[in-house]
């Protein structure tokens, strides 16, 4: 008998999320269509005034992939909970906060870059000017990953329970109004022409952190919401 | 390493509690190498339960639970036990073969078995690259039971194995269960209380309900 | 009268739809190449430059054909959604289903070049004008339309599903158009006013109707080249499709 | 007119030369997508004709 | 035997929703604060600049209350569907679209109603002033029902999917955009002190319409979910 | 107003497609007032499905269907017949007493019964007002039970109505589709075609899978 080495269970399971976004892709489509119409209806409610429209662009694009992103997170562990998935991944011999990073990381992938890749179109659509697209872009490719890290420790701690989505937003949202508060500062700094790289700075830190530490949460998380 | 000459997985006193009552009663039991033994209660009677506490995924209130003499706990169980629960932990869009693949990257697998090979042995031969959700119940369970064949788990944990089964697939089982046992292998089988497929007299672990 | 009664029936079978749709697809997309030559031709060579766009006008030969497809395809789907509710007929079912991916193309394809004009003409990508944003809304009736059809295990009763929200779209539809005209009024004048008719001189109009017409022809090719394999995948368990597949393994 | 003339479009290529490009490869990947669904539609069918001709055979014998 | 009379059949399903809502009200809180934290979380992406924020107030409050909303359509007719409880209701002997009808208002009153209750104090955390307030909540009294009456046809549609909370934003979104024009229409109006009474009219006579027309569509569109 | 002399419910040669694919074959029958009959078929042999094509829920592709001798349709339905099916369509937040009184306020109630004595009749005297959710499965099942107690209607459509229910719940389902039928009404039950619980020789119909 030969036992499996870490890297190609790693490999396994983010090919096999991969995968299986790929199978459902029209899936990973909503979110995506979620945040452009969001983001369209935002002007409808508050008249199509370009200035204005350009003044809210960074908030409103942060906001919007927020939500989205918030929308998808239920897709993270219920499905493998619920065909009895997760039971198989816990019971592997292989630690299990790298194989739940793994499982994030493909879930960022399936969601939050596709969404990064329209934020552009919808920045585009509120007219915010190039020079702050660009950190608008960067404080996104720092904040979602730090996002769905920290959504992911509290979709495993709400994995049990029956109405989670609600459950998830409330205890979500507190977590993310720092790291709203610092991307869009960053981008209205650029917007405005001022130094805008410390906020950036701190999101960087604290991704760098919530990689370290949030997968053991998680897998903390999940043994004790199996345990029922 | 491991102490050899204890017995693969024992239970003494071991009790589940839900609300203060107990789920199953103090159960004792001593599994080694080469045995089969069948949990039999009616349902409700605690058996997934306790299956569950065998995996180390639930955690027992009251007795202890030892695994080659040690304590059992998630992180020492897994790799050692294969578990094959009411919920198959299939993934429906992928195939067979996919879902055997990202088994074999988990567990790891067994010499001499390659997924192919595991599902032409539970008569999936044909199958390998439909997705798992166009396969009939009974298909479904094979696919899981090739899961077995397929990783180096020494202990098997079956929770009601013959379910959506129909003769042929029962007798699968049963061979599959012997031949395990044979090869040093040992296999904790669930069943109701009313009837029994494994032949052979095993030995029965009552759960009174 | 007879005569309808009977091509509908006629019509109305898959097998008989199948091979008429074979003979027809090639023809259709012949024409529509044929046409499209022509037009680009007549729009991209023999027109002369417009004299306040300069060559920029040209984007108006594929533009304006698209967006009419947009809302003639939508025309479309409404007319089969229609048969396939009231007299649940699989064909129609499978003409407004197929048709909806064309539509959406063809509705992101206006977006994108009316984009791209808008860049040079306006000096900004997108505004949020009544016409854009109508359109843009339409893409959104397309996409659910497409999605819910795909959320359904069972192809034939998505497909129904699918049917009833496009009935509901068409009344919409006229809804989203004024509504965003209005909107647009109430707050401000119409800041750009997409030029009218009267501009446009014969050696510019003609290519743009030949244009027009070749996108129906590519239309009606996509459509049956679409419905055939969709055909196929429904009617799977038949006899006339297990035919063909045998027929096309001993021709490959 | 010289061909560059004609494909610098009096200084609008970069906005009407990629619309066109969007025009044609939407609707040739449109097109061929019904071919490709084709295709994949008859595999997967003669798969289960030959499934079925190998499940009767072994009834039979 | 006695057959029951349809004022009764109403009332007992009336009755019997809310009864479940009052049983559930955990759930039924969720809503009104997914909507407080998502406006508490703009004024922190947008600064806190006062005259910005009541320019955007009523677009925002809308926005909001309407994506509260759409969170919680899935339970109109999921649970139902689950436990068989739609088939009952279905082979009652009264006009199905009657007691729909009967479900879309206990719907509307439980969570239609707590939104709009802090659409106030959502308002007042924005500055907007009080004229446009009462407008603002004359068009959300107008623009709820209507939304909840249009939800729940596509949300019927939807009854038969599996991951239905996204494509039914898809879906409702484009319907919603007339009532969002309209109703935000009325609030910048009385923002600006214009007159406001035109589409606060044309979203009364919408409502009229969808009162007649919606649960007839709605009793169709769910005979085609549940017919397979 | 109806023709009494009619069959209550008949089927003429009933298929229902799915895929294009027959999921029971052309199914006839005649079920007159005061009649009992057992429909039987293996897992899957289409059981449930024929059920919701008798409710009018599901549309049958081919045959026809004839209430009274009039075509079926679900508005024609409603009220002349009560469906017990795998779904109870019980709130589980609410009490059986509420449960029925929504029942009771949708179909009315048949004279001399209230919804308290129709729980009690089932057994369920002193559960009126636990929560649904708290009672046992077979508990769940005689509150659903009661409900056919209370409306009136004149054909019960029962889907494996002894799933869950021990030897004296079964008893009393076929004391009460006895009565049933000796006051006048017709009673479809389908049941696993291995095991039966009716006694007494009822008309069978079969689906084969
Ligand atoms: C994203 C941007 C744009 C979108 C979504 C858009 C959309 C549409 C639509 C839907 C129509 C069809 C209207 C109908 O037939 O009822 C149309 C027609 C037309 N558009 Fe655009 N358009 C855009 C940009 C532009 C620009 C920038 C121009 C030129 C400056 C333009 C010029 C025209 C013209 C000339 C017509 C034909 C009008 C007629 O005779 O009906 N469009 N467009
Ligand atoms: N998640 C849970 N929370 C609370 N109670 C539970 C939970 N899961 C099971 N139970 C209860 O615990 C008892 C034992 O359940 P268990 O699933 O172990 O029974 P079982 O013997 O496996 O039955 P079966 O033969 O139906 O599979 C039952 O009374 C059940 O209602
Ligand atoms: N919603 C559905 N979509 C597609 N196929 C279905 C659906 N429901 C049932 N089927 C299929 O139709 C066939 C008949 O199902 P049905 O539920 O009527 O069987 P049954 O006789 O009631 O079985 P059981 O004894 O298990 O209740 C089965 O093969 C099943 O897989
Ligand atoms: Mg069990
Ligand atoms: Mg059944």
């Amino acid at each position: 008998m030969s036992g499996a080495r870490v890297s190609s269970a790693c490999a396994a399971v983010l090919r096999r999320d991969l995968l299986l976004a790929w199978r459902r892709r029209g899936d990973m489509a909503l979110p995506v269509l979620y945040a452009l119409i969001v983001a369209t209806l935002f002007p409808f409610a508050l008249g199509p005034e370009a200035q204005l429209l350009a003044r809210i662009a960074g908030g409103v694009v942060l906001v919007t992939v927020l939500l989205a992103m918030l929308l998808a997170f239920d897709g993270l562990f219920r499905p493998d909970l619920e065909d009895g998935s997760l039971e198989q991944l816990m019971l592997a011999p292989q630690p299990l906060p790298l194989l739940l990073a793994m499982k994030i990381a493909a879930h960022w992938l399936t969601t939050a870059l596709p969404l990064m890749v329209i934020a552009p179109l919808m920045a585009g659509m509120y007219h915010l000017p190039w020079p702050a697209m660009k950190v608008l872009l960067l404080a996104l490719l720092i904040a979602t990953p730090l996002l769905s890290l920290l959504g992911a420790v509290l979709v495993a701690l709400t994995a049990g329970t029956r109405r989670s989505g609600m459950l998830l937003a409330l205890m979500l949202l507190p977590l993310c109004v720092p790291v709203v508060i610092f991307a869009a500062g960053a981008v209205t700094a650029a917007q405005q022409g001022l130094p805008w790289v410390a906020p950036i700075a701190w999101l960087g830190a604290a991704l760098a952190l919530a990689l370290v530490l949030a997968p053991l949460a998680c897998a903390a998380a999940l043994r004790i919401a199996l345990d029922a | 390493m491991t102490d050899t000459s204890a017995a693969l997985l024992e239970a003494r006193g071991l009790t589940f509690l839900r609300r203060d009552e107990p789920v199953f009663g103090p159960v004792d039991f001593a599994l080694r190498a080469g045995e089969v033994a069948l949990i039999e209660g009616d349902n409700g009677s605690g058996k997934t339960t306790l299956m569950r506490v065998l995996t180390g995924l639930l955690h027992a209130d009251e007795g202890s639970l030892l695994l080659y003499g040690e304590p059992l706990s998630v992180e020492r169980a897994s790799g050692e036990l294969a578990f094959l629960g009411h919920q198959l932990g299939l993934k429906l869009e992928l195939s067979p073969l996919e879902n055997l693949r990202v088994a074999a990257g988990l567990f790891g697998q067994r010499k001499g078995v390659s997924p192919a090979s595991a599902l032409a042995s539970v008569g999936l031969a044909g199958y390998e690259h439909e997705p798992v959700r166009r396969l009939s119940a009974g298909q479904k369970k094979r696919a899981a039971l090739a899961r077995l064949l397929l990783i180096p788990a020494a202990l098997w944990l079956l929770d009601e194995p013959y379910a959506n089964l129909d003769r042929e697939g029962i007798a699968l089982v049963n061979r599959q269960v012997e031949r395990h046992a044979h090869e040093g292998g040992a296999v904790l089988v669930t069943s109701h209380g009313a009837v029994t497929f494994l032949n052979g007299a095993y030995r029965r672990i009552a759960l009174a309900s | 009268m007879n005569k309808l009664v009977y091509w509908y029936h006629k019509l109305g079978s898959p097998p008989t739809f199948y091979r008429f749709a074979g003979v027809l697809r090639p023809w259709c997309l012949a024409i529509a190449l044929i046409l499209a030559v022509i037009g680009l031709y007549g729009g991209l060579y023999l027109a002369p430059a417009d004299y306040q766009q300069g060559d920029a006008y040209r984007i108006i030969f594929i533009h304006v054909p698209s967006a009419w497809m947009s809302l003639f395809i939508y025309g479309v789907m409404a007319v089969a959604a229609l048969v396939a509710v009231v007299w649940r007929m699989k064909m129609a079912e499978v003409i407004a289903m197929q048709s909806a991916p064309i539509g959406a193309a063809f509705t992101f394809i206006t977006l994108c070049t009316g984009s791209l004009w808008g860049k040079p003409m306006w000096g900004t990508w997108w505004t949020w004008d009544a016409r854009l944003t109508s359109e843009l809304v339409l893409l959104f009736i397309y996409l659910g339309i497409i999605g819910l059809f795909h959320a359904f295990e069972d192809r034939r009763h998505g497909a129904r599903a699918a049917c009833f929200l496009i009935l509901v779209g068409v009344v919409n539809l006229p809804i989203v158009h004024y509504s965003v005209v209005w909107w647009n009024t109430l707050h401000q004048g119409t800041t750009v006013r997409i030029f009218g008719k009267s501009n446009i001189t014969t050696s510019m109009l003609w290519p743009l109707l030949v244009m027009m017409f070749s996108t129906k022809f590519y239309y009606a090719a996509s459509l049956f080249g679409r419905a055939r394999a969709d055909l196929l995948d429904l009617e799977s368990g038949k006899a006339w499709v297990k035919q063909i597949a045998s027929d096309e393994e001993a021709r490959s | 007119m010289s061909l560059h003339e004609f494909l610098s479009m009096g200084g609008y290529a970069q906005y009407v030369w990629p619309a066109y490009a969007l025009f044609f490869v939407m609707l040739i990947a449109d097109y061929l997508a019904a071919g490709t669904r084709r295709r994949r539609v008859l595999k997967e069918l003669r798969g289960r004709m030959a499934r079925q001709k190998a499940r009767e055979a072994r009834r039979r014998s």
